[in-house]
């Protein structure tokens, strides 16, 4: 099973060389980390700016450059910034090449939730919801299960939803999935050591296995 | 030019009162008007609609406003990082209502700029959808969102002259800009107050037209709430 | 009969201390020329400024500073610059004070004609649509009637509407009217050596006179 | 950063072909893209749609092109001081769509924002609202109207750098920045192209994900259409 870095890492690969790229609060924000510098890429981040560096060194902090997820961070060469109507208006233009979100939940036909568990936490759906329905790529960082074990990859979502049908793929730490446009999750790759039968088990949502199932690779 | 500096937060929000709906600019904690929040604790003002992508954390930012129960209802996108926020949402004290952060962003705009509703694809299909009228354009399903104003609109920026013209910096600029044109009443908090003339008037960010009451503020926290160091 | 140049005249003494005014093409560009200095006063235009300037001397000449009528013009201090939908979400939020337009008809219940004769001349709505549409106060400056005598204020307009019930003044080269919200032009002020009876006359649409109407005073 | 420059105008429109939506930055001849529209005269580019406020005046700016009869259809908000552009119009030979020049500016920022759909008041009870769907909010009737976007849109700045962001200089501002985000390609044309990293990301007013093409402008005539000096 991945750990979090090695889920980033591996999303990273899907990012291309001229890709404008918004990047979720949580393990989305590591996946910065793992695309190569000699890769032209560009970080969104919905508060304000296009063009987010590296975090900054002590010298570097100023408490009015911040990213999505409250972190201080710096600004990369040729970088500019707006206010959030400017920055939604540019998620919504789908200018955006890939967009990388964080899930509680997805079903088979690309439903996802991701804000809220009735009763119990509502952290709120922030730009999530604006993201989903504008986005044309998005790939989403998940656990397969939870801590008790059930599937997060269901027929349906069971938690208030986020947007319809929008996810087109999953890296979660069992396996790298795409979400078919008929329905139903495709086994792309298998994390090391891990058996598509395990995967199976693991996944509640009809389970479209072809062939040979690749592992992961990592450099 | 017509002068809108006063001297004080407190002369200020001389004319807020209770029950009064207020847009407060920030993201999280970047760019709040630290001042203006100040000066609402000490007078007590209360049963306050707060419109705000955030209600900023337990103890500072709006989050002091909500520790005294001076807020009756928030608007906005996110809770997390909030722990009285979300408590007083869970047990129904606060008033909630969760929009999703560019359709906030876009309801501010359009409440400044006369639009009385637009359509946008976010939330189709979700809770945000309910009651609302849906529309199809080009093949994609649309929800009918309406516009947000203000009694007063209180805003922070980094420079602003006598004229009322402000210049944000960094990220901090996010919601401030559409706030100041959606308040009846739009009060500006800045770092650094200067003349009129000494900004650039192609760099201005908000027209001093929107803004009725500018003042320097004093003692910036700038609290961060998430330092983060490159490792 | 007034001038033009005492139209604009009179109509600069209905700007007050700390306005906002947009000024429209021709005779209200002409205000600027009499509100007096002492006054705070912040002219739009709507092509991207708030704070017009007088127009430029030889040295000061910039062909990317311009006003609405393609005029070069400088700034006031204070002054900013935004683009064209910030400029019309400007006049919309109903932030500008006075708006100040010419008019080829109005109608006594205070409709206005003033961008197309159909089949001869059309010049485009421009800005004015959106201004009208949005103003608080429109004064309207026009000849009261047209070179072969015809009324310009009128029952009903008869050349296509640039916009409904909203012209709240009208200064003539004869007279001051307000448009009464319950309909019908009342009479403010005459031209100096006009008479009421010669205003009645050029006037189609329905006169109010009520007891003295003073003669217009200029400095 | 990703490089957006290319050599010249003729590269840049290279794409462009017979029967294209233009959408083309400028206030009168403010702003203009000059040397994208000589292109354009030059290759004979025919069949074009131009979304532009104005159509330049008889001789320059896009006057030039309805000269040649390179313009099928333009969608403007203001024709006078353009004889030809009226004759053809009077005459049938050229289609026109007259917009509010508010309504047109929210119409291709709507383009750009995502937003196929919004309420403006602008047009109400004339030829505008024809066939457009009204509707009343707070006691106040609006029209429906609809986003514009384009196959290209050609603006003209002061200077960009390399990733694409630009600023543009005083009034020349007008529709280039909304125009930038609602062409599926977009080619800005520059006074001083500088390195990326050169301009101050606070400053930028259009961000360079919405620039494909950029390139530096030769010979500005910067022609002034009402020199008016001061008496």
């Amino acid at each position: 099973m991945l750990t979090k870095y090695q889920i980033a890492q591996r999303i990273a690969k899907e990012v291309q060389d001229g890709f404008y790229v918004n990047l979720g609060i949580g393990i989305p924000t590591l996946v910065a980390n793992y695309i190569p510098e000699t890769m032209n890429v560009v970080l969104q981040s919905e508060n304000g700016l296009l063009g987010m560096g590296a975090f900054p060194n002590e010298a570097e902090v100023d408490a009015d450059l911040i990213n999505a997820g409250k972190q201080t961070i710096t600004m990369q060469v040729g970088a500019s910034l707006f206010n959030s109507a400017d920055s939604f208006a540019m998620i919504r233009s789908g200018k955006i090449n890939l967009t990388i979100l964080g899930a509680m939940e997805v079903s088979e036909n690309g439903d996802i939730a991701n804000w809220k568990v009735p009763g119990k936490m509502v952290k709120g759906m922030g730009g999530a919801m604006d993201l989903v329905a504008s986005a044309k790529n998005i790939i989403v960082a998940m656990q397969h299960c939870s801590k008790d074990g059930k599937s997060k990859l269901l027929k349906k979502c069971t938690l208030p939803l986020t947007g319809l049908g929008c996810v087109k793929k999953i890296v979660s730490d069992l396996a790298v999935l795409a979400v078919l446009p008929t329905g139903g999750f495709q086994l792309l790759e298998r994390a090391p050591n891990v058996g598509t039968d395990f995967i199976l088990n693991a996944t509640e949502g009809k389970l479209i296995i072809e062939g040979e199932i690749p592992e992961m690779q990592f450099d | 030019m017509i002068n809108k500096v006063v001297a004080s937060a407190y002369e200020a929000i001389a004319n807020i009162s209770n029950g009064a709906v207020l847009m407060v600019g920030g993201f999280g904690l970047c760019g709040i008007p630290e001042n203006c929040i100040a000066a609402l604790l000490q007078k007590g003002i209360g049963e306050l609609t707060c419109i705000s992508n955030n209600a900023g954390i337990d103890d500072f930012g709006l989050g002091l406003l909500l520790q005294t129960k001076q807020i009756k209802k928030m608007i906005s996108s996110y809770v997390g990082e909030n722990e009285e926020f979300e408590r007083q949402m869970l047990s129904g004290e606060l008033q909630v209502e969760l929009v999703p952060q560019g359709t906030l962003a876009e309801r501010i705009r359009a409440g400044g700029a006369g639009i009385p509703a637009f359509f946008t694809p976010a939330g189709v299909g979700t809770e945000v959808a309910e009651g609302k009228e849906t529309r199809t354009f080009d093949g994609k399903v649309y929800l009918m969102e309406s516009w947000l104003k203000a009694d007063f609109a209180l805003v922070k920026a980094w420079k602003g002259d006598t004229a009322g013209n402000l210049i944000y910096k960094g990220t901090a600029r996010n919601f401030n800009p559409m706030m100041a044109t959606a308040g009846n009443i739009t009060i500006a908090e800045v770092e650094h107050l200067v003349p009129a003339g000494t900004l650039d008037p192609n760099q201005i960010h908000t027209s001093g037209i929107y803004v009725h009451h500018i003042f320097e503020g004093k003692n910036y926290e700038k609290r961060i709430e998430n330092r983060t160091i490159k490792s």
